[in-house]
Order: C-alpha cells, then structure tokens, then sequence
C-alpha cells in the first residue's frame, strides 16, 4: 500500500466533486434544451478518473469514449472551453468539431476522446509505442469500458503493448452495463480483469467507487509502465448513477442492484473517509462544492456567450 | 389509411418475416434486451415478446465477429437480419462484408448462398464525428452486395421485406432523421401511408417522386425531402423539377433516369455521402457514358463535403446538402 | 480415455499417408511450374486434420485457412476436384474460382477456405449458432493457425461461441510461426490454449504430432458440442514440415528446433505405434501408399485433361 | 543511369527517409524477421540490419491493433510507415484509417496531425479473391487520406518519400505484379532509371506518360503497361493516344487532364480496381460537371468488372482489363 499524500487525497475529491456537479448540470441544461446532440453522463464513476489521473502527469496522454466528460475534467481540460464545445461553440476544445463525445485536448495530454467502443484502446498503445521510442518517461492511459473488451481492438492492442512492454495503462471501467447490455450476459467470465492472463500481463481488479484503491493499483501500474515493465490492465467495478444516454430510464436494470450500488457514492465515499481521516472537513466541501458552483456558474456564461462556429468553419482543419 | 413511421414500419416487416419463416432472425446490439431500447432506434423494440431472445439475439459489442456470425448462419440456410446500430461501424465488419459474405457463393463455384441482411442507419444527426457518417458508397463499390436505401415508409416496409426474402446479402440503409414522426427537420415527415395488406417492393425500380420537365434530380433517404422543398422553390421560378428516388443503388434503374433526361436533358444529383467517390460519382459516370447525347448542360452533385461530419449545428447544417444548395445549383444549370 | 476403434486409426493413418503424399506431390508438379499462384503445404501438421475430422460426420462443417489442403482432404473433399481446382480447371471444387487458398466443398461440410487470417472463425461460430437454431446435432469446426489467435475476430468469436453455448470447436494449430513470426515474439504467453479461461471454455493443449492425442481431445470437444454444453479450444502444437508458402527457405528458424520436431513426424509416429498395437502391418501401409498414389496418379489425369474455365465464367456465380 | 526495381525504389526511399529522420519507422507483419523475407514483397528486405528491430517493428497479426498503433504513434509525432502485406486486408483495419486517421485532427480543431504512411499491395495475381483486390477507391471516397498509387520505380521513390514526409495519413499502392524486375507480364518493365541524388516528386502533379493527339486515356499503377501497349496497337490504327498517369488520385492534377482533353476531345478511364464506384467514375464526374463542353465522345471506363477476383488464369485475365479491352473501346468511340 502506498501512502497517498494529503495533497493528492484532496485533488481527488475535489476533482470527483467537480465532475458530478458538471455532469448534474450538464444533465440538466441537456434535458432544458440547451445542448444539442446526446450526452453520456459520468455520476457514478468519478472515483476511477480522479483516481487514475491523479497518478498522471500533465505529460501523460489519455485515450476517452463516447462518456468522456469526467477524463476530461480528471486530466485538466479547462472547464470552459469542455462547457462550450458541449453548448458547440467555437471556444469549445475542439471548436465546436467535436461535441460531447469527442471532447479533449492534447495540450493537457487527452486525444479528442473516440466514440468508436474500442477505437481508443489502440490509439493509446501506440501513444505509448511513440513514448518508448522517444525513451521518454510518458505513460499512456486508455479509459473504456466493459463492454469494449468484446472489441477485437481491446484484444489485439493488449497483446502488442504485453509484448512490446510499453508504457500503457488499460482501465476498464465495468459500469456493468454496455448500453442495455448487462456484462453478465456479454461474456462468460466473472472479472474482465482475468483476461489480462491471455497477455501475460498483470490484470487487478478493484472496487471502481474507492477512489483509494483505484489510486493504489494505477499507482502501481504507473510505476510499472514507466519502469519500463510493459502495460496493466485495471478493472475498476463501478455502476452508472444515471443511463446509459440522454433519457434512458434504465429499465433493464434490476432495481434491487441498483439500490445497492446507489447507497455506495464514490463522492460519499471519499468524503467520509477522508472526513474520517482528519483531512477534510465538511465546511472544506461546501467551500469546495461553492467554488465548483461558481466555476461552472462561469463557464455556462462564458459557453453562452461564445460565439458560434462559422458555417465554412466545417472545410477547415482537414488537413495539416 | 394508417400512417406509420419508418421505425414502425421497418419493425412490422421484420415481424411479419419473422412469423412467415422461422429462418428470420435478428441480431445486434441493444436489440431484444428487456425493459431496453430496441436497437439505436426503437426499430425492434418489442419484437422479443412476440419471437423470444433467440430470435433477437443480442450481442456483445462486437461487429466483425457478429458479421461474421451473420455469414456463417446464412450459409446454413438462415436468413439473419443483422442491425448495425451506427453506419460508422461498418468499418470494423467490412472485412467479413467484402471478403466472405460478397465472395463465398463465387469461391464455392455456386454452392453457397449468403442470404443475410444488414441495417444500417446513416446521416448526420449533431451526433459528431463517428455518429454522423453516410457509408452507403461504400458498399456500392464492394461488387456483391445489394443496396436498398427506403426515404418513406411504404418503401421501408416494401423493400426490407424484399431484402429478407433475397438470397444475396443485402445492406438497407435507414436515415436516422426519418425514423420517427416527423418534425425532426421541416419538410420531413416520412411518416406515411402503408396498408395493411402485405406487399413487396421489388429492387431496381426506381420512384418518380415528382414530376418534372426542366431538370431530373436523383436522390435518397433524407435528401429525398430536401430535394422536394428545392423542386417547391424552384418552381416559383419557373424550373420543373422532376425527382427521382431510385430506393435501390445495387441494382440502379438506369431506365427511369434515362428516360427522364430525355425529357429534362439536365441532371443534379444529391446525396449525403460526401463528394468525391461517393455513388452520384457513378451516376455521373454511367450517364456521361450511356447517355451523354440526352445532355444539355453538365452534371452537377450536390452532397457533404470532403470532411469528418463536423458536430456544432451551423457547421453541421452547412455541410449537411439542403435545399438551398439545391436550388443554387439548378438555378447555375439555367443561367449559363 | 477414450478407447479408438482400429477402423477410426486406420481411417486416420490413410487420411494422414494420403495428405502427405498429396502435398509432395503438389510441391513437385508446383516447382514444375504445373500450377498458377501459391501454395501454402500441409506436410507436419496432419494429424491435426486427420485427428480431428476422424470425429465428425459429413453434416458437420469445417472453416480452414490459406493452408487448407489437408483439411479438405480429411474432411472429404474428393482428391481429383481438388487437384483439378489446384490446376485452375473448371471441373476443381470451386469451379477455377478459387484456388488453392480457397479450397472446399459445401457437400462434404468443407466451406470454401477462408485465407483471411482469422476470417473463419467468426463464419464458424455462425454456422453453429445457426446448428443450435435448427436443433441439430451438427457440429462446426474452424481450423486456424497460431497467428490467427491475435487477430480482433478470433477474440470476439470465442467470447460468442462462449456465451452461446454454440457447437462449435476452435482447433488452433500452433505450429509456432504465422509466416516468418516466431509465436515466442508475437504473444508472451506459453500456451495458446491459455486464452480460452478468456471467455470461459475449456482449453487445451495437445501434442499436434500425436493423432490419437488430437482425436482424443476432439473427441471430448465434439461431445460437449453436440451435448449443448458450448465450445472448446483445442491447441495442437505442431510444425510445418516445409515452408510457409513456394520456396520459403524457413531461414528464420532455429535449425535445432527444426532438427527435433522435424524427427516427430506425424506420419511416422502414428504408423509405428498402430504397428506396435497390432492394428497395421508394414505391407498394409505399403498397400496404402500404392493405392493413393494411383488415386493421386489418376487425379492429376484428370486434372490435366480437364478444361479450363471459359473467360466469361469469371462473370457467373456473383448473385444467387 | 542505375536502374532499381520498384521494390528496390520503396526500400532505398525508406532507408533515405529514416536516415533523415530517426521519427520514421516500419511496422508491419514479416517485415523485419531474421532470415524472413521483408514484408510479403521484399520491400524492407534487410532493412533491419541498419536500422534495428525496434524501428523495422514485426507484428504479430493483428492489422486493426496495429494500424491504430500507427495512428496514436503519429499523433505523438512519429512518423509510421505500416505494411499491410495485401491490400484486401484493409477491410480490417479501416476502422481505425476513417474513424481516427481521417479524423483526429478535425475533433481537436487543429491541434493534432496524423502523418502516417500505409503501404497496400495491390492488384490481380493469380491469387484468388482474397489476395488480389484493388481497394484504392475505398481510400480515395475516405475523405481525409491521400492516396498515392506509383508506376515507375521512379516515381515510386520520389512519391513514397514525399508521403513520408506529409502530415497527412497517406496510402500508398503498390502494384504486386511491378515490384519485380520485368518479365512478369508483357510490356511490364516497371524497372527503371532512379538517380542516385535524392529527389521528391509532389503531389498532384499528374504524368503525361506518352503524348498524343485523339484520345485521353487515365490509368494508374499496372494500368498504364496495358495503356501503353494499347497505344502502340492504336497507333498501327492511326489513333494517337495520349496517356496520363495521376500519380496520385487525392490530391488529383484535373488541370493535366482537362488540358489534353483540349486536344483529344475523348476521354478512356483504367483501372483494375471494379467497374461501380470505383475512382474512375469520379474522374467521369468530374469532367463530366467542369469539362464537359471538351468531349466530344461519351466517357468510356475500362475496368474490372464487378465480380471477385477469379483464380483461374483464363478467368483471371478477362477479369483484369487489358490491351484488348482498351483497344476495343477507344475503337468503338471512333466507329460511332
Ligand atoms: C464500435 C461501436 N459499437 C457500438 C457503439 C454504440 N455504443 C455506444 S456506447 C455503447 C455501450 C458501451 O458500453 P461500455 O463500453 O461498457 O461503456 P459505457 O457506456 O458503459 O461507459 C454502445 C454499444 C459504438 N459507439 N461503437
Ligand atoms: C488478415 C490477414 N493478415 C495477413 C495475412 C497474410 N498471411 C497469410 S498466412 C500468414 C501467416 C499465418 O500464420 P498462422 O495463422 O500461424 O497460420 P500458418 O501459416 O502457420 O498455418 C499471414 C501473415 C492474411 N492472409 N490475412
Ligand atoms: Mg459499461
Ligand atoms: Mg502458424
């Protein structure tokens, strides 16, 4: 167990606090109309990107999905311009390109997340190739979820960065769900984490909504990855508090487990602990909690009042 | 007569298929699931109830393998219906596309068949990047695929029912701005007439969706629509438009085109698809061949430009082919 | 254990002598120059083929690969259809259409091989899905090689097999290169059959060399499909006698491993221990040989007699 | 002056390029092993000596994991060379070419590039029809790649070096039956002279391989052999033919073409790759929209038809359009 300086404990909750408020209000100026297109919503996991991203440099790179709102705020894209790309404003990260699925910025190490289920986990092992070769200490990081390790891309990247011992770290957020689909009836297995075995690399298992432990095993992978020992899969458990997209109720899903998973808050969780720890106090929180407010308070403002991408804009930035 | 949906539509052919031959199944993603969506868009909601969650058979997320599964069932006599959730996904089961389920039946000698259909809805819809692309074109290159393309919803029923019931494997392409009822965009409403007695639309017969004399345009799926609030426009001044929807690409009515530019000598074709090898390019081609003597003036295509889908609304509206890039462009056809 | 009827042995042993006589002579007529494109020979690997279709019924259908020589003839595919389709004749099993890369023959159970590394193998878990539809008891069998274990679809088909419980068997011959590749340097793991606890099934590991080990292992795998009780993954570690294609000169291989594996032929280690056991005598096995190469003899009259395909049939066969 | 085989041009333009530049790199299958064979065609034969197993990188097979490994190379600044062995493998690796190659730089607004090469064997020989297709005009409908299809060992040199050194993903083609030296076909020497001095040949600016005052003719890789030995035979008919290779199909040189069809009036298109929607009917299009005030003929495009590739010789060689097929139809636009 690595003892976790008070610093980074209190980056974490504020991080996961700050991801729950922007998606609870992104939820809500979504259904209000407005933003256009979809959105999928992160409450529930935050404890697994402020856990992996608090082990990362600004110079480490990440790989997102079609949920990437919390990488993005766990990896530093500036809260701004994340609002305004989702209100598809030209101040938005990818001005306006891109939209919620596509959210990132490689200036503070995220590629424009990739909505293919799949898509990003071999872009990150090649990330992670490019650092090798630049013998650079750089880890990568590719962020999917359950059900991308159906993907053949999740199979054939863990193969090649085991292989090549690159510096890459594979988080597989198991919400249990890909869409509708439950995991139990998408593979056979019980922990996705074993298929690390078919590698040779080491394959860990953790409770997703802890943000201690998903700290702990990244830590390690990190460590790992810049030590030179090649790659680890991390499989965090965790369950989305909302649906899968914009309006979905959910009805798949069996109301007992999702009770049970809703009593474990990762944002209750840390709180208690580290209220418990001594290194936070409630009033730190609501201080917290009135900065994020006004953050966000700010960057609606600023999204609204942002200009809109010009019509031709859509010819530009094609090529290099 | 009752109106339906497109989405409503799709579903009661797949269903009266599904109770016709027990051959029929479907399979994809977030198809059958209880208390789910019934695929990306409502198309095969419910459908589980009445054929049970083997015949809507949901999968992991897993395209190529589930194509490939799609080709092996049809060899044995199945006829999968296979939903592809996103056009932007037939990249990841092209392989199982092209290189088996076009070539089978032709590396057997004749032996096999590949009886199997895939749905594939298409079109840019503030989805973004990944969401948002068009691929029929695509498939119209790969030699050995059919490719259906229904704007309304008695095509819809019409030819998916054709689809099912032909031996080669077959790509219906579904707008996702046509599913529902309308009000998605203005002009729109592809709900529509559909009798309850079953029929059949065979493929290669295109439909003239108005009539016209002065310019024939060509277009499908959503285009189909814009391309009639242009004909509105252009016939206040003057230019009768006469449109075509051939509904299938593979086989293309080269009849029906024919003979309307014999009336109208003018040709502008329309699709989603970006520009540059897209099918109108084929169009274009096969008239610049066959028929370049009924020409008055030249072919002009009106389609998305050659970038990624751009997400923000007014970039997207923009890239998006609509009316008024229709109408600038017939308008050019009479002012030189 | 399952006891082997001396049929079945000298059923296996004349499949095996006959794939063997086959490629030898296949590689002479192609070094003559008697045949157009490439070939991939079996030589090595035929109690792979032998052992495992020893199992099966003419109903039950196998996928094979750019190496399919062998299967096609365990399987049944009548020897002058393939040797006229290797000369490119309209009356081969594919009709000139295919070559020796996409041999087959829907009548026998034999799918015109699939030369797409890893194509097969999802067209053969779909074969059984369709088997489990019809309530039969067929089997499907997808033949591969080693490389075809790290592409996307083999993950993908044997996690749907897996949750399937579909009648499917996923032979895998490891004959340690997928072309110039050492299997050491493109996984990092011992044994392929690892992978199965990927999704679920058994895996095993068998001697490629031994035929009884092979059909002994199928044997097992056939049962649990047709029982219902889902797919197996069946590792035959084994060697490529030869080349990977025409005149590979196999520098890339260790010439002590070469040496050694070279001295386990397949051939030979079935003949002797059936000669041990009584069951085949050195004059039955001369008898043997004699008759396929008639057979052979026969076959490649027939092949040279048989016209070519008309130009215009190139055109024919596309649309059912 | 020295004469090199195409396969010769790609491996020195290679060394050159990572001698220049230590961010390029090869990856691919069999590309590098000891005692293997550099790549299915020779290409990078040795090149491992100098340059090391690290940037001559073997893979196991896995042509999607790896071609998104390029890409998330690229994107950190390397400069990937992959080898895809045979061009019919793409339909697995597309996914990540059009979804993330095509597109990564516009989702970030600008901010990323992806220079990456794919090199893509491609073309008919006599290996049946999963390695045998031509996919260029999959490649050229993807907006966002360009697409370099070289004939000459020269230009193979120079284009390949130029692609290296683009920002762009670039597909390069590479034609199985013009590695070699001459021999394999008649007419094929694609063996030619290549200065020892470097040199980079720009995109977009098309050939004029052989000038001539009647007819147009546009073909690309193997294609323009068989133009050229149809203009000979043309020639003993009075028939001047003029050929022009594109070099690159995106970006392509419509100045170039438009010009000679100034002076010829008539316009024949070649390709291996099938007839429907491949890139000729693109080029069709196009003149027929901007030019087609020059022609004084229909179109004519000589193709592939659209079936799979045939294994059988006889098969074979009807399937590929050759001489013949390019002197009938250049006749039948003089006979009408
Ligand atoms: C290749 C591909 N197939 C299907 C989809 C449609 N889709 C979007 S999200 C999703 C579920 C993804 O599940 P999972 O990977 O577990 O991520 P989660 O949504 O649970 O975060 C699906 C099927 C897609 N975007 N890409
Ligand atoms: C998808 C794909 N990639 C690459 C190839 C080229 N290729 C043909 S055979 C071969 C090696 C296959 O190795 P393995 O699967 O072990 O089979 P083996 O040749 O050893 O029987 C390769 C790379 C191919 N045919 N298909
Ligand atoms: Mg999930
Ligand atoms: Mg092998």
């Amino acid at each position: 167990m690595i003892k976790i300086p008070g610093e980074k404990l209190i980056w974490m909750y504020k991080t996961m606090l700050k991801i729950r408020h922007f998606e609870d209000k992104i939820h809500r100026l979504f259904l209000e109309g407005n933003m256009p297109g979809t959105i999928h919503l992160y409450q529930g996991q935050e404890a697994v990107a402020a856990g992996v991203c608090a082990n990362l440099e600004r110079s480490d790179v990440i790989t997102s999905t079609h949920r990437p709102h919390g990488h993005a705020l766990a990896k530093g894209v500036a809260i701004k311009s994340l609002m305004a790309e989702l209100f598809a404003r030209s101040t938005g990260c990818c001005g306006g390109k891109g939209g919620s699925m596509h959210v990132g910025d490689p200036d503070v190490g995220m590629i424009p997340a990739i909505a293919i289920v799949g898509g990003g986990i071999p872009v990150a092992t090649g990330i992670a190739l490019a650092f090798k070769f630049q013998k650079s200490k750089r880890v990568a990081v590719s962020f999917f979820g359950d059900g991308a390790c159906n993907e053949g891309s999740f199979h054939e990247s863990l193969n090649m960065g085991a292989i090549w011992n690159l510096p890459v770290i594979y988080v597989c957020e198991n919400n249990l769900y890909g869409a509708s689909t439950s995991i139990r009836v998408a593979v056979k297995i019980r922990d996705l984490a074993e298929r690390a075995s078919s590698y040779g690399i080491p394959g860990v298992v953790v409770d997703g909504n802890e943000a201690i432990s998903v700290y702990q095993a990244t830590s390690k992978a990190v460590e790992r990855a810049r030590g030179g020992q090649g790659p680890t899969l991390i499989e965090c458990k965790t369950y989305r508090r909302g649906g899968h997209s914009r309006s979905d109720a959910c009805n798949y899903r069996d109301k007992e487990e999702e009770k049970m998973w809703l009593t474990r808050d990762p944002v209750v969780i840390l709180r208690e602990r580290l209220t418990k720890d001594g290194i936070l106090t409630p009033e730190d929180s609501k201080q917290m909690e009135k900065e994020i407010e006004e953050e966000l308070t700010q960057a609606i403002h600023f999204a609204e009042n942002s200009p809109w991408p010009k019509p031709e804009e859509a010819l530009e930035q094609v090529w290099a | 007569m009752r109106k339906l949906t497109i989405a409503e539509a799709l579903r009661e052919a797949i269903a009266e298929e599904m109770r016709r031959d027990e051959k029929v199944f479907c399979i994809g993603e977030d198809i059958g699931i209880e208390g789910g969506f019934g695929g990306a868009f409502t198309v095969t909601l419910g459908l589980s109830d009445e054929f049970g969650h083997e015949r809507i058979l949901d999968t992991p997320i897993s395209e190529l393998g589930t194509t490939g599964i799609a080709v092996g069932a049809a060899l044995m006599g199945m006829r999968p219906i296979a939903d592809l959730q996103y056009g932007d996904f037939i990249f990841l089961a092209m392989d199982q596309l092209i290189n088996n389920a076009t070539k089978l039946r032709y590396m057997s000698g004749g032996k096999l068949k590949v009886p199997m259909v895939m749905r594939i809805p298409v079109g840019a819809s503030l989805r973004g990047a990944q969401h948002a692309q068009s691929v029929e074109s695509y498939l119209v290159h790969a030699a050995g695929l059919k490719v259906v393309c229904p704007s309304t919803a008695y095509d819809a029923k019409g030819l998916l029912k054709t689809a099912v019931r032909d031996d080669n494997p077959v790509m219906v392409f579904e707008h996702k701005l046509l599913y529902g009822a309308k009000g998605r965009k203005e002009g729109m409403d592809a709900r529509g007439e559909v009798p309850p007695e079953e029929y059949l639309i065979p493929f290669g017969v295109a439909k003239v969706v108005r009539e016209g004399g002065d310019v024939t345009i060509v277009a499908t799926l959503r285009m189909v629509y814009e391309a009639i609030l242009a004909a509105e426009e252009l016939k206040r001044a003057s230019i009768s438009v006469e449109i075509i929807d051939p509904r299938t690409l593979v086989p293309f009515d080269w009849e029906t085109l024919f003979n309307s530019l014999k009336k109208t000598g003018r040709l502008v074709i329309v699709h989603e698809d970006n520009l540059t090898g897209g099918w109108g390019a084929e169009v274009a081609a096969r008239v610049a061949d066959e028929a370049i003597d009924l020409l008055d003036a030249p072919i002009k295509r009106v389609c998305s430009y050659d970038t990624p889908v751009p997400f923000s609304p007014p970039m997207e509206n923009f890239w998006v082919p609509g009316r008024e890039r229709i109408v600038k462009t017939v308008k050019e056809l009479f002012s030189s």
